[in-house]
């Protein structure tokens, strides 16, 4: 296949990065936004043109007999530690690479032009357009890593993105802590990532260069993948605390993920990571950055799937998160964190999904890896749908000035392109066929069924939980009660002017049929083809479940009516507790604040003033004591000259002559 | 050891020590040069003393100790003029007031 | 002699001193003029003989040390005056090119007395070139020495705040260091050729003589090792360096925490690790204790501190014990990541302090808290100081990552778990620097503004974004292109990787 | 007798004809005016001497019996004694012209040139009369010169402690000497004696002798505890003598003693004065420099500051060889120079202002930038920093002394390495004062004089190049191997 493509692929956005980061200063607004949008129009047909021609040309580097085949379309040395250890830059196209490429692109560009209208008046406009292609630059480099260690730079350049992004109005004291607390809960998330892959590249670089496993560096997904037991094998006897010291380091190679996809108990940073401005929100936190950690793990699916303790792992720290993060969107106010308490919900869905697939054939079970074909389709529809109502929500904060639904309400009467948009993304979401939220959904219910019925139950659960929430806010921002505030003349909501209506109506229209996409044709674990069915009765139920919540959050909420604050009242606890996300940040002040600032870094800070630099200041003022103690041997009298003198020659001899007694 | 020059040297051994006493406690200038001419002395009873009981064969001692005895009044010839020096610039002759100087 | 390059590399130094020298006094064109020619040549060498070498490797020549050189000094003790470079000193002579052509044009304003500050800087850069290009001992130790002693002048005339402290302290720490290293020297001196054969400091043929016995080996491996991780501020002896770095001018940090820390990193695998390899596999797990409390205590420190001079330096304290933490790892990966290292702090920290001056000189505090905001008033500098903080916090696609990566996965090879729990004991001080890092960018650059009287300040001038740049490409350069310069690297560290696993 | 055993002693009697002719000149002519050209033409004799004495060869005899050694060793000692002399004079002559000198100017220079003949008998004894001989010829007069000062009080307290201490001193020694005597087989021959003791059973009195002898010699050398004259001596002493006691009078007793302690009591090394010399160059480096450190008068600091150096100078008696003796002289030389330079800016400040404390050293850069620079230069040649000559003085010593392989040798040398932290410190104060230290200058601008600013180039000259240009260290080498 032919590199330029490819090669554009990443470099369109880094040059963009640079024109714009270094000219920007200098350029028109105009100017900047043209050429961004245009740049990344061109991304996006060099993205769709690689995707479609991986998926559709049939060509045998891609597809042979009908297998989807993994293909390294080039991959350089950057660096070399070792023989061994070598850390290439690539471009790796295979199923999920080149469906995450279509979703990246896609998104982007509708932010990319979103953002021409929805930052319109915001100064350092430039600026932004800068960092969004810097963004677009690391996450596609991301997902087209050849090893592990390619995915762990652009990795961490996704890191320092969204937190340039978080952090763009720096004025705000509010944004600046958001965007730093993000980066370092991600960092330190990293750094387990780091750890594991530390460990698990050690055992792989062990083996010879002749041995099975062959002399590829020992960063290389394909190797590593396609030879999970042979990695096992690397690693055999070498225990840790009771588990296998792969387990450990696909575990802790997972904590990265779980701190980019804001797992339970990473998942601080995301919330407060609505601070930054809204499109970034549905681009970063929401489609792409966020969902690094189910791709992580798709990536290194055999790889997890050869210690299985890992997996349940997967699932089991999806599952808690799933549920705890749809209690909190419950109960937040600022419709960003309900999106963004949505997000990491349906990001543990995916997670879950992963967790419950499998690649080897599972006894009873129809087809085992469903759960990661289920995991990518819901990725890809989450995607669109949550970046829909991001921008949705976008355009109503642009319209009111406000993430605070209690100063919506009623707004569907003023802003109709939005509520409708809005209203299929929460039908998306919500798993009302025919909209595409339902078919993901529907396959991930399917395969937690398959695995467990207790996974299977527990996700419905959070399904039900993930339709009442969404129209909890949906009700309120456009039915509840009007604002009374819209009747003034200057405060009068409209809709956003056509750069931002039009993303919301393409991915609206996207939403409403990506669900039909026979997505199992295209990704699936092993490449081979799979033919999407649904199962009835898990449909069947998760309908049921869904409209029996629709149902209650339109009693509750689509007319002002007392019945929520009753609730409230009858469970204060509960609903505070919900409120304040259970506290997590809390303890995470207290921990890094007082125990790690006040205790452990003072402490240092003192001890290094006081004790190291104490003893260093303790030896010149010894010395200065002892010059002082010592004057008065120069009394000043000669006579005490010559007895000082007269005894030392004494006792020169003395002890020598002591001594050689 | 020779019994019988231990008895010239013992003599010998108080006079310095005679010396270094009265040169510790004594307070005028004249008498420190006085006790310096004992432990110069001493030393100088020490060489002939050697010469004539170790030493018969030779004269070095002997000649050591004419050198000695000339050095040491040179150094008196010093001394002195130092002290009327001193005297004149302080009015006496005492040690305790040569202590400007001092630490 | 004068037919050998890097000989010049001292001459020039010595020529723009005499250049200074008769300049007037406050003559500041003539001053400039010199400093600029003499700086920009050094640099342009720097370039040629790094594009040489590599001509020169590439033309297959393996030798150990390139343009060698061997003159005859103090012929009864058979001192040289050697010279010669591996991949690792033209690096590093690159590094000290590249900071001392920043730091000339960071101090374009500096007073009083112009003149004798560029003297004391010319003598200070003097001495960082010959230890580098040296390869005996004895011009080694006298050229580290020269290095030092600048130091308390510019500190203690062109400082602030506790300066006169401060250069005294650095000053007599750093000579404290010296003297165990002086002993150390000579010990290898007097033991470095077998029964008979001729005494030598060549640092080559010490090391091929292989003569110094174990029992001395240990003696003189901490002596020598304590005495450049002074330098290379080595738990518990770095505290010279926060009061030092806090109290330097700009570019006296720059120079000092860029390239004179680096003489003791380079002095540890060069001296101590190489000519005692067999007490250096048996005693480095010593001294693996002492860095790694370094790294992860500087790192500590630095948290809470709210100057942002001490910032650095206990940024520095970390990232030095790093580099020598990385070198005692004792195997290539994680040695070339230790130099890699050197190479990225001292570009990243002299970033640091240009940028700390160029703050401090408008803003006329250093203390984190009276400041906020800068980037809407000066957004050149607020940049410039969010790229040294991502350097510094290792972010791909500039050095530091490169570095701290190639550390982390070469000293991890080690078989010896105890080597691999320390290595991952480390790790944990990119978050920490990530913490530090990220509250002084939030706090100084990002924010709103603290007091408004600096509003009225300007942002960059010429030189200072001449300056800055210079060192921004090259923290980039690396970062994106790191291969050559770890391919060169490698290399150099062959023979002392070898002569380390012969000594086992 | 042969008469022509005189011509192997063409230094001794360079310098006695030069003394004789400044007491010609000086008696022969009549006071006031006329004897201003006393100072030129005795500058000027003594530089055609110095460089005499560097060009005659050394005829390497033994001539009165073995008394006296004319060898290279010695030659090459004298020389570099002559051009500290010579530096010495250069410095003084703005004192010895200045009005207070009037009818003095005479005496100061036959007694300088008697102490100078003085320490070239010291340097050249082979026998314990003539080093005696020699020792007190150059301790008296000192003593006369010492007092020089007639209107300072100090002067006079300074003297009267000199010569009180130095007849003391030589009392101890000759009760030494009287000692050693009684092993000496009687002969006081230092090959005689070196022979009869090396066969001798080690007693008390012997020990008693080598620390008398240590401590007769101490005085001259001010080791610790034989100090306590120095500082008040040279605080007390006009400047000039200060810098002829501190660098001529200790070069030539440094030597006198390396050559007794290697060739009369070296069979006695290891068992009696290693350990004693241990002690005692320990003791004189670390009480140094903790005197040192409180100075303030530039001169009482000077003081501490040679007593320092001296238990460095003493390392290189700590090795037998040539190579420790080689290693003495350059330090000796480098000394010289270094610590003139030093006393060159005391006594020209001192001359012109009559400053002569630390604080008034406070900004003096502002007003004598070149003055400022070479005592920055000589602070620095001292404390041991290259490219300077004193680095390269003590790494050779210390190289010297770490040639054996006994670890108690590199403690010592580790101990001298820590004190030189001491050291710098104080040495550094100075630069501070200088450099540092706020304030307007105190030290009014001055120019100093032709023959000050003559001392102060080749004082620097010297802490430059010495170092750099090795020959000057293979000079002393080569001398220093032919001892006899």
């Amino acid at each position: 296949m032919d590199i330029t493509l490819p090669i554009l692929i990443l470099a369109i956005p880094f040059a963009m990065f640079l024109i714009l980061g270094i000219g920007g200063v200098k350029m028109p607004r105009k100017l900047a936004g043209s050429i961004g949008i245009l740049a990344n129009g061109a991304l996006l047909a060099c993205c769709y043109t690689v995707a479609f021609t991986y998926f559709f040309s049939g060509d045998p580097l891609f597809i042979i007999d009908g297998v989807r085949q993994q293909y390294q379309v080039f991959d350089v040395t950057w660096l070399a530690f070792t023989d061994r250890l070598v850390v290439n830059i690539g471009f790796l196209l295979d199923p999920i690479c080149a469906m995450m490429l279509v979703v990246i692109s896609t998104i982007s560009f509708m932010v990319h032009l979103y953002s021409w209208g929805y930052m319109e008046h915001e100064p350092g406009f430039q600026r932004y357009y800068a960092f969004l292609a810097l963004f677009t630059f690391s996450m596609l480099g991301l997902v087209v890593a050849t090893n592990i260690f390619q995915m762990y730079i652009f990795w961490e350049l996704v890191g320092v993105s969204s937190f340039l992004l978080i952090g763009f109005f720096y004025k705000l004291p509010s944004a600046v802590s958001a965007s730093k607390k993000a980066f370092i809960v991600t960092r330190f998330a990293d750094l387990f990532m780091l750890i594991g892959i530390l460990v698990l590249s050690y055992y792989v670089a062990q083996t010879p260069a002749d041995g099975p496993l062959g002399g590829a560096s020992a960063f290389n997904f394909l190797m590593l993948n396609s030879h999970p037991t042979n990695v096992l094998a690397s690693t055999l006897g070498a225990t840790f605390m009771g588990g296998s010291v792969l387990t450990w380091a696909m575990i802790l190679i997972f904590v990265g993920g779980m701190g980019k996809s804001a797992m339970l108990p990473l998942h601080i940073w995301l919330p407060d990571a609505m601070e930054g401005p809204t499109p970034v929100s549905a681009l970063i936190h929401a489609a792409t950055m966020v969902v690094a950690g189910v791709y992580l793990v798709a990536r290194f699916f055999p790889m997890y799937c050869i210690v299985p303790d890992s997996l349940t792992f997967i699932t089991v720290v999806g599952a808690i998160t799933a549920f705890y993060a749809a209690v909190v969107a419950c109960a937040q106010i600022d419709i960003k964190r309900v999106l963004a308490f949505s997000t990491i919900s349906q990001i543990a869905f995916m997670m879950v999904s992963l967790g419950c697939a499998y690649d080897q054939p599972i006894e009873g079970v129809h087809y085992s890896g469903l759960g990661y074909m289920a995991g990518m389709f819901h990725l890809f529809t989450h995607a669109m749908f949550k970046a829909l109502l991001f921008l949705g929500a976008g355009a109503l904060i642009h319209a009111v000035h406000s993430n605070d639904y209690t100063k919506m309400g009623g707004l569907r009467k003023y802003m109709p392109i939005t509520h409708w948009t809005f209203l299929i993304g929460c039908l998306a979401i919500a798993g009302i066929p025919p909209f595409s939220g339902f078919f993901s959904k529907d396959e991930m219910l399917t395969a937690m069924y398959n695995r467990d019925i207790i996974w299977g139950v527990w996700m419905t659960i959070v399904a039900g939980l993930t339709a009442f929430y969404m129209f909890r806010i949906y009700y309120l921002i456009f039915w509840w009660e009007e604002n009374p505030e819209y009747k003034h003349d200057g405060h009068k909501p409209h809709d956003a002017p056509w750069q931002m209506s039009l993303p919301l109506i393409i991915l609206a229209a996207v939403s409403c049929v990506a669900g039909f996409i026979p997505f199992g044709e295209f990704v699936t674990f092993n490449g081979e083809p799979y033919h999407i069915h649904l199962e009835g009765w898990v449909a069947g139920t998760s309908i049921t479940v869904a409209v029996l919540a629709i149902a209650l959050a339109t009693v509750m909420y689509a007319k002002k009516n007392p019945l929520p604050s009753k609730m409230r009242q009858a469970m204060p606890g509960l609903w505070m507790a919900a409120h304040k996300r259970f506290y997590w940040d809390e303890i995470y002040m207290f921990v890094t604040h007082k125990i790690i600032f006040g205790g452990i870094c003072r402490a240092i800070a003192w001890f290094d003033r006081h004790i190291i630099d104490g003893t260093m200041d303790a030896l010149a003022a010894v010395t200065n004591f002892c010059s002082v103690k010592i004057k008065s041997f120069q009394s000043g009298n000669v006579q005490a000259y010559v007895a000082w003198y007269l005894l030392g020659a004494l006792l020169l001899g003395a002890i020598t002559w002591i001594c050689l007694l | 050891m020779d019994l019988e020059m231990l008895w010239y040297l013992v003599p010998s051994v108080i006079m310095f020590c005679a010396g270094v006493f009265g040169f510790i406690t004594r307070k005028n200038t004249i008498a420190l040069l006085l006790s310096l001419e004992l432990m110069l002395n001493a030393a100088d009873l020490n060489f002939v003393v050697f010469n004539r009981y170790l030493f018969p064969g030779s004269m070095e001692g002997m000649v050591f100790t004419l050198f000695a005895i000339a050095i040491a009044a040179a150094e008196t010839a010093i001394a002195i003029a130092i002290i009327i020096n001193i005297y004149r610039a302080v009015g006496n002759s005492d040690i305790t007031s040569a202590q400007k100087m001092k630490f | 002699m004068f037919s050998n390059i890097l000989i010049w590399f001292v001459i020039v130094p010595v020529i723009m001193m005499a250049g200074l020298a008769l300049c007037g006094n406050d003559n500041m064109k003539a001053i400039r003029g010199v400093m600029v020619t003499g700086s920009t040549a050094l640099l342009a060498m720097a370039i040629y003989l790094v594009v040489a070498f590599l001509e020169m490797r590439s033309a297959g020549n393996t030798d150990e040390m390139l343009f060698t050189g061997s003159w005859i000094w103090y012929a009864p003790l058979n001192i040289h005056l050697a010279v010669g470079v591996d991949g690792i000193s033209v690096l590093m002579l690159l590094l000290s090119a590249v900071i001392v052509f920043a730091g000339t044009f960071a101090s374009w304003k500096i007073s009083p007395l112009p003149k004798n500050f560029f003297l004391w800087f010319a003598l200070l850069s003097t001495g960082v070139f010959g230890f580098f290009i040296s390869i005996d001992m004895f011009t080694m130790f006298m050229f580290y020495e020269v290095a030092l002693i600048p130091m308390y002048l510019l500190i203690g005339v062109w400082g602030t705040g506790r300066k006169e402290y401060s250069a005294m302290k650095l000053t007599l720490m750093l000579m404290g260091g010296s003297a165990f290293l002086m002993l150390g020297l000579l010990g290898i001196y007097w033991h470095s050729a077998p029964e008979g054969g001729t005494l030598t400091w060549n640092i080559l043929e010490i090391s091929h003589n292989a003569a110094v016995d174990p029992s001395w080996q240990r003696l003189l491996f901490c002596f020598t090792f304590v005495g450049f991780g002074v330098l290379g501020a080595m738990f518990p002896f770095h505290t010279w360096s926060p009061d030092g770095h806090a109290c330097a001018p700009t570019a006296v940090s720059m120079l000092h925490a860029g390239v004179l820390m680096k003489l003791g990193g380079y002095g540890c695998f060069r001296i101590a690790i190489f000519l005692l390899p067999q007490a250096a596999n048996e005693l480095a797990w010593i001294f693996i204790i002492l860095t790694g409390i370094s790294v992860v205590y500087g790192a500590f420190s630095a948290c809470v501190q709210t100057d942002l001079k001490y910032i650095n330096a206990y940024s520095s304290v970390s990232h030095c014990g790093m580099v020598l933490f990385a070198i005692l790892m004792l195997n290539t990966t994680a040695m070339t990541g230790a130099i890699l290292q050197m190479l990225s702090h001292g570009l990243m920290t002299a970033l640091f302090f240009a940028l700390i001056g160029m703050i401090y000189g408008r803003t006329h505090t250093r203390d984190i808290r009276q400041m906020g905001g800068l980037m809407q008033i000066m957004p050149y500098l607020g940049v410039c100081y969010m790229i040294a903080g991502f350097a510094s916090l290792g972010l791909p696609g500039l050095s530091g990552f490169v570095a701290e990566m190639t550390i982390f996965f070469g000293a991890f090879q080690d078989a010896d778990l105890f080597h691999r729990i320390f290595v991952i004991a480390a790790t944990t001080s990119i978050v920490i620097t990530a913490v530090y890092i990220l509250r002084v960018v939030g706090k100084l650059v990002l924010g709103p503004v603290v007091d408004e009287h600096h509003r009225q300040l300007t942002d960059a001038s010429w030189w200072e974004r001449f300056s800055t740049v210079t060192l921004i490409v090259c923290l980039a350069g690396i970062g994106f292109f790191p291969n050559w310069i770890n391919e060169t690297i490698q290399q150099s560290f062959e023979p002392i990787v070898n002569v380390l696993n012969q000594a086992i | 007798m042969d008469y022509s055993q005189f011509g192997a002693m063409l230094p001794e009697l360079i310098i006695l004809g030069l003394f004789v002719i400044v007491l010609c000149a000086d008696v022969f002519t009549k006071d006031g005016s006329a004897k201003r050209f006393l100072t030129p033409m005795t500058t000027v004799l003594f530089l055609l001497a110095t460089v005499a004495i560097w060009l005659i060869p050394s005829s390497g005899e033994e001539v009165f019996g073995g008394m006296y050694v004319d060898s290279q060793a010695c030659k090459a000692m004298k020389a570099i004694l002559n051009v500290g002399a010579f530096i010495v004079l250069l410095q003084a002559a703005e004192w010895v012209e200045s009005d207070d000198m009037k009818f003095r100017r005479g005496e100061f220079y036959e007694l300088l040139l008697a102490t100078l003949f003085g320490m070239y008998l010291m340097i050249s004894a082979r026998h314990f009369l003539l080093f005696i001989i020699g020792l007190e010829c150059a301790s008296l007069p000192l003593a006369a010169m010492v007092a020089f000062n007639k209107k300072h009080y100090e002067s006079h307290e300074a003297a009267i402690k000199y010569i009180l201490t130095a007849v003391f001193s030589s009392a101890i020694l000759l009760m030494g000497l009287s000692f050693v005597y009684a092993f000496s087989g009687g002969s006081l021959y230092f090959n005689d004696i070196a022979a009869s003791i090396a066969g001798t059973e080690i007693n008390g009195l012997l020990i008693a002798a080598v620390a008398f002898v240590i401590a007769g010699i101490g005085f001259k050398l001010s080791l610790v505890p034989f100090h306590l004259w120095t500082a008040d001596v040279y605080q007390g002493a006009p400047t000039a003598i200060t810098a002829y006691l501190s660098v001529i009078s200790k070069g030539a007793a440094a030597f006198a003693f390396f050559v007794i302690f290697a060739q009369v009591f070296g069979s006695l090394y290891s068992e009696v004065w290693e350990w004693m010399m241990y002690a005692v160059i320990i003791a004189t480096i670390t009480v140094g420099n903790l005197f040192a450190m409180r100075q303030k008068n530039m001169k009482r600091f000077m003081a501490f500051s040679s007593v320092s150096q001296a238990g460095y100078i003493m390392l290189g008696v700590m090795t037998e060889q040539a190579l420790g003796l080689g290693s003495m002289m350059f330090y000796i030389f480098v000394y010289i120079v270094s610590n003139l330079a030093a006393f060159a800016v005391i006594s020209s400040i001192e001359n012109k202002t009559g400053k002569v404390s630390m604080d008034d050293y406070d900004g003096l850069h502002k007003s004598n930038p070149r003055l400022s620079f070479v005592m920055t230069l000589a602070m620095f040649s001292l404390a041991g920093i290259p490219p300077f000559a004193g680095f390269f003085s003590k790494i050779l010593i210390f190289t010297s002394v770490t040639a054996s392989d006994s670890m108690a040798l590199y403690m010592l040398v580790l101990v001298a390495l820590i004190n030189t932290i001491i050291s710098l410190y104080y040495y550094l104060l100075v630069v501070k004062a200088i450099w540092i230290n706020p304030g307007e200058a105190k030290v009014e601008r001055f120019e100093s004089n032709r023959c000050d600013r003559v001392a102060l180039v080749l004082c620097t000259l010297g802490i430059v190049f010495f170092g750099l240009v090795p020959y000057i260290y293979e000079y002393c080498l080569d001398a220093a191997r032919l001892l006899n």
